[in-house]
């Protein structure tokens, strides 16, 4: 198979439904596997940290959801390209089921982000240049969310979106680079997030996995979404109607 | 195992309540991510099946056919 | 000649309703084609389309350079008709001061185009078919609002630009009154 | 198109002068209120005085940012554009520029009255009015984009501003970095040539890009 | 006749959801611009920011006010509703409820987390709301009038700002002082009382002004 | 009995130019009034000016209780045709499913109005007269956008409310078809 085929076919929603059944069951235990692991070992065996002790565990849950909502958005920006110029019907899936996913990881970074500033920071929320730039992250999701919703006519709200998500994405690294800058200048060094260069294998391994089960987490919410949101779409359709009569009966 | 009993592991040395919320937080939103894909696809496959119980019902309906 | 305006298997569905289905139409040099029709039965959809302002269907449409007039008349309402149409005048056409005097609006030009009554204001609109000379006409309802005097000079307008090789396109309740061809829209 | 189009935008707003002004009347009557709130802490303000200002400013922005293509399209003008411009994006850009002109523009120039309401230190303004000419041509373009999307939209008004904010805060923290950074003495050349080039980088995507809002808010239709 | 109209423009703030919530999310916004242009100075916001929150409050709602009556007039529900309601002040009482609901009194709920952006201290926040409570009813009926004098001018917004605000001042600074003052520890009785004062006359006043104001907007037209 | 609508002396100028002049019409019960004239001749304002719509006007004026139907339809687009008219529903009158019934519009009950055609839009106008029951009826250009069988609606519902000794007040371009008299307007 070439790569036009495959290309052409990727952009065939009826294809990638037959294709990814496997794919999704793969994904999803891979991640539960993943993240349980990840976290029981960060929770239980990885050693506490010199100067913050266990609150460093946080870690663990932490950095897999700030890296998540950052890619969950880069792939919606992605989608919106390959839906602007190429008119590619999957990437209009993409852009209406992902935003979600990618809200609620901001969130969960935001949050554990939060509660790890307490016991370290004294605070719960300071502005400095990462928090700033993933509140505003959270805000430009609402922002595909919102403009979603306010467009009745399908089609029309998935062009929309993809244009505003490529925006975004133009702009995240000008903002990124905004507000690190901006605070590292006036606020000083003392609220700087605690980087480890000399961590240890046995704290930085369940990091890894996590941050891998975080990735097939991303990849199975993708495949599972875009499978229903394929049937409803095609719902019409003769190979939809035939899975409804067979296999997907209960 | 770095603690010596349970109590420690869910003291955390003082930071239990923080590391605690922020696991739990994580967990919950797995599971109910998890459940909620489920779910989905649940309810996707039975509307269908309604629809296409109807749609046998009454004869297939010529404007929707593909 | 290629034809002006080519439609071929259009099928369009609004708000649960299938309005087109397997429609196809072609509008060659000359042609005067009225699409008549129930209320509701997809007439504004269809010149829509065709304007390349409408995209939620599905089908093949290839149309000319065009002009589209629409309910609504495009006319700004703090703007004189001069100052409105000023933007579409190209050069060599005709100017913005000889369409509206064709549209009879001669003593109109400079007020508000919000103080004109909705007869003047739907000939404003009318008179930017005049300029930058568009082979295609698509004109919905261009009869709303305009007295006797008004519907003739529709009429004309659509007799001369046909005679010069243009095409239209007219969704209208009333016949317009001119040899055209009619297409009926069924829901 | 682009002077055609300026000269129409230009000749509308003209027609009701109350509109034009519209941005600097919310920059000074907001000002104003914010004076009047803080009351006794005036002293106080010196510091905030180029935060407040600069949010005032996207805030007018993007009120007057809603009005940009909502009467054009809803009379109908606005799909006669996108048919008959030549090209398009041209006559988009004509209008973003009237906007500027009555709202960037014009406030840079008398933003410096609304600071000193504030008790900023008359040295700082210069580097506020650079930084307000600089940022305010991006926050047009790019407002231009978010209106473009929104203005077929009944939810208008904020869904413009939830879309906008986070764009806008790359010029916010520039823009208020610069006047501080005035103010403390710091060099400030590294803030102006960002703000440059956030405005350039707009200018050159941003006529495209709410071209192809603008068409897909009047597709809908 | 007020219920009907209530339920019908609830009905279409439902609708359009987004809209409905315009307010809220103006107040986070901008809370959240300050809060971040305000940047390291966060700590030394505490004492400004019941200003700040009442000046966004006000603001919001002047927003809000440009679209209590925009729509129907544009589409000419107004002029039936001034002929055929019975009678019509009660349906723009109705209209004034609906835009109070979604404004005023969502922003009593929620103003308080709007406040804890700005570090203000919690034994604050009743003071906040109380004087939210009383104080936003009185907002959305001047600014109702204010609303109907101004619906059809092309120049609308900021005319409307221009008008109200004055207006709005008695209730502003009312509102400020009660919470300094209960954040300083004094009593703030007094203020409450002016703000129901004020809210009650605006009650009693302000539908008659409003559809006698309407009535001159759609005779321009 | 006395008469519906009273205009005496009426004289009207707008924008520069003399509308009205020493305009009398007196309206009965069972009266239907066509009001004729070129675009810009002032029936919509003359219209508005008996709906107490417009006030610069010189003259007296006596109007019973009255629709008003202008050329726009005073329909929310947001609101379904169900929850438009509910506000004019009164006891004892018809109700608003049996007027939208009257005007063919059974099937678009509950979809948004803004998703209607133009036709189907002036029909949720048309279908407010027949709520709160008021003698007299003010339209203006009612068959605006109307098909043939809405235009046949107009004739009817007209002709049923002067027969219940109703008066209508019509402004149009093109005969309403049932027994009218006419008055002209030139400026
Ligand atoms: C609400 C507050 C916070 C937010 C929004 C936030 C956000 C982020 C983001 C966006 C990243 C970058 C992830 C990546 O792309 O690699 C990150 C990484 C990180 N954060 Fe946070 N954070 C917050 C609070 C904290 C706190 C309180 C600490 C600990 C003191 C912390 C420690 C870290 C560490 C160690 C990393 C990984 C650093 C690296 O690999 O570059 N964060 N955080
Ligand atoms: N808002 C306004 N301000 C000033 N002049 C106006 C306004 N509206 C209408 N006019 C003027 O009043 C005159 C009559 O307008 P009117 O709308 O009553 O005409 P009409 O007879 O209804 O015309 P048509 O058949 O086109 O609807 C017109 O010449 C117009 O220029
Ligand atoms: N914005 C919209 N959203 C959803 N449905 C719409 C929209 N506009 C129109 N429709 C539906 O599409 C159908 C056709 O509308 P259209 O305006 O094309 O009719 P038409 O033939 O022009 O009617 P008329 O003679 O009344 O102008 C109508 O049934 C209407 O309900
Ligand atoms: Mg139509
Ligand atoms: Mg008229």
């Amino acid at each position: 198979m070439t790569f036009r085929q495959f290309w052409h076919r990727l952009g065939s929603p009826k294809w990638f439904y037959q294709m990814s059944g496997p794919w999704q069951s793969a994904f999803a235990i891979l991640a539960v596997l993943l993240l349980v692991t990840g976290m029981a070992w960060g929770l239980a065996f990885a050693p506490p940290d010199y100067q913050q002790g266990n609150s460093f565990r946080i870690i663990y849950v932490h950095v897999p959801a700030a890296i998540l909502a950052q890619s969950v958005y880069v792939a919606l920006g992605a989608a919106g390209v390959l839906l602007l110029v190429w008119r590619m019907k999957m990437a209009q899936l993409v852009l209406e089921n992902l935003v979600g996913f990618g809200a609620w990881m901001t969130a969960l970074a935001l949050f554990s982000g939060a509660v790890w500033g307490k016991p370290t920071w004294g605070t719960w929320w300071v502005f400095d240049g990462r928090t700033t730039s993933t509140l505003v992250l959270l805000f430009l999701y609402f922002g595909l969310y919102a403009l979603r919703r306010a467009i009745p006519a399908r089609e029309a709200a998935g062009r929309a979106c993809a244009l505003l998500a490529v925006v975004g994405v133009i702009n995240i690294p000008v903002i990124k680079y905004s507000v690190e800058w901006w605070t590292t200048l006036h606020q000083g060094a003392t609220f700087k997030l605690t980087e480890a260069p000399a961590m240890p294998a046995s704290m930085w391994a369940p990091l890894l996995v996590n941050v891998v089960g975080a990735y097939c987490l991303f990849a199975a919410n993708l495949v599972a979404k875009l499978r229903t949101a394929i049937l409803r779409q095609e719902r019409g359709a003769a190979w939809v109607r035939e899975w409804a009569a067979g296999e997907g009966r209960p | 195992m770095m603690f010596e009993d349970w109590q420690a592991f869910i003291a955390m040395g003082g930071h239990g309540l923080y590391v605690w919320m922020a696991y739990s937080a994580a967990v919950a939103l797995l599971i109910a991510n998890l459940t909620g894909l489920g779910v989905e696809r649940c309810r996707t496959r039975r509307h269908l099946q309604a629809q296409l119980r109807s749609r046998t019902e009454e004869g297939l309906d010529a404007s929707e056919a593909p | 000649m290629p034809p002006l305006l080519t439609m071929t298997d259009l099928a369009c569905t609004r708000g649960g309703r299938r309005l087109l289905d397997g429609f196809d139409l072609t509008l060659g040099a000359g042609g005067c084609t009225e699409v008549r029709g129930a209320n509701g039965s997809g007439k504004s959809t269809l010149l829509r389309i065709a304007a390349g302002l409408f995209a939620d269907y599905s089908g093949a449409v290839e149309a000319a350079p065009r002009h589209y007039l629409g309910h609504r008349n495009g006319v700004s309402a703090l703007l004189s008709p001069l100052e409105n149409l000023k933007l579409y005048e190209r050069p060599g056409g005709h100017s913005v001061r000889e369409a509206l005097t064709r549209v009879g609006l001669q003593d109109a030009l400079n007020a508000p185009s919000g103080q004109l009554s909705q007869g003047q204001q739907r000939r404003v609109g009318l008179a930017r078919l005049l300029l930058g000379d568009k082979p295609l006409w698509l004109l919905d309802e261009p009869l709303t609002a305009l007295d006797a005097d008004g519907r003739r000079l529709v009429r004309e307008l659509v007799e001369a630009h046909c005679h010069r090789g243009g095409a239209v396109l007219c969704a209208t309740h009333q016949p317009l009154g001119c040899s055209a061809s009619e297409v009926h829209l069924r829901v | 198109m682009f002077a055609v189009q300026f000269r129409r935008d230009w000749l509308s707003l003209m027609r009701s002068r109350d509109e034009a002004i519209n941005p600097l009347v919310f920059l000074f009557l907001a000002t104003t209120l914010f004076a009047i709130a803080f009351g006794g802490d005036a002293r106080r303000l010196a510091g905030l005085a180029p935060a407040i200002i600069w949010v005032l400013v996207l805030l007018a922005n993007l009120l007057s940012l809603e009005a940009l293509f909502k009467r054009d399209f809803e009379d109908g003008t606005l799909e006669q554009l996108l048919l008959l411009a030549e090209p398009p994006f041209a006559a988009v850009l004509g209008k973003v520029a009237v906007q500027w002109c009555v709202s960037g523009a014009a406030m840079t120039i008398l933003a410096p009255a609304a600071a000193l309401l504030l008790n900023m230190p008359i040295a700082a303004l210069p580097a506020l009015m650079l930084g307000l000419l600089l940022g305010t041509p991006a926050l047009s373009l790019i407002g231009a984009v978010g209106a473009a999307l929104t203005v077929g939209l009944r939810s208008g008004g904020v869904l413009l501003a939830l879309l906008l904010l986070p764009l806008y805060l790359p010029v916010l923290v520039f823009g208020v970095s610069a006047v501080l950074d005035r103010m403390a003495g710091v060099g400030t050349t590294a803030q102006f040539y960002w703000l440059a080039a956030i405005s350039v980088a707009a200018l050159t995507l941003a006529p495209f890009a709410a071209t192809a809002a603008l068409r897909i808010s009047v597709e809908q239709s």
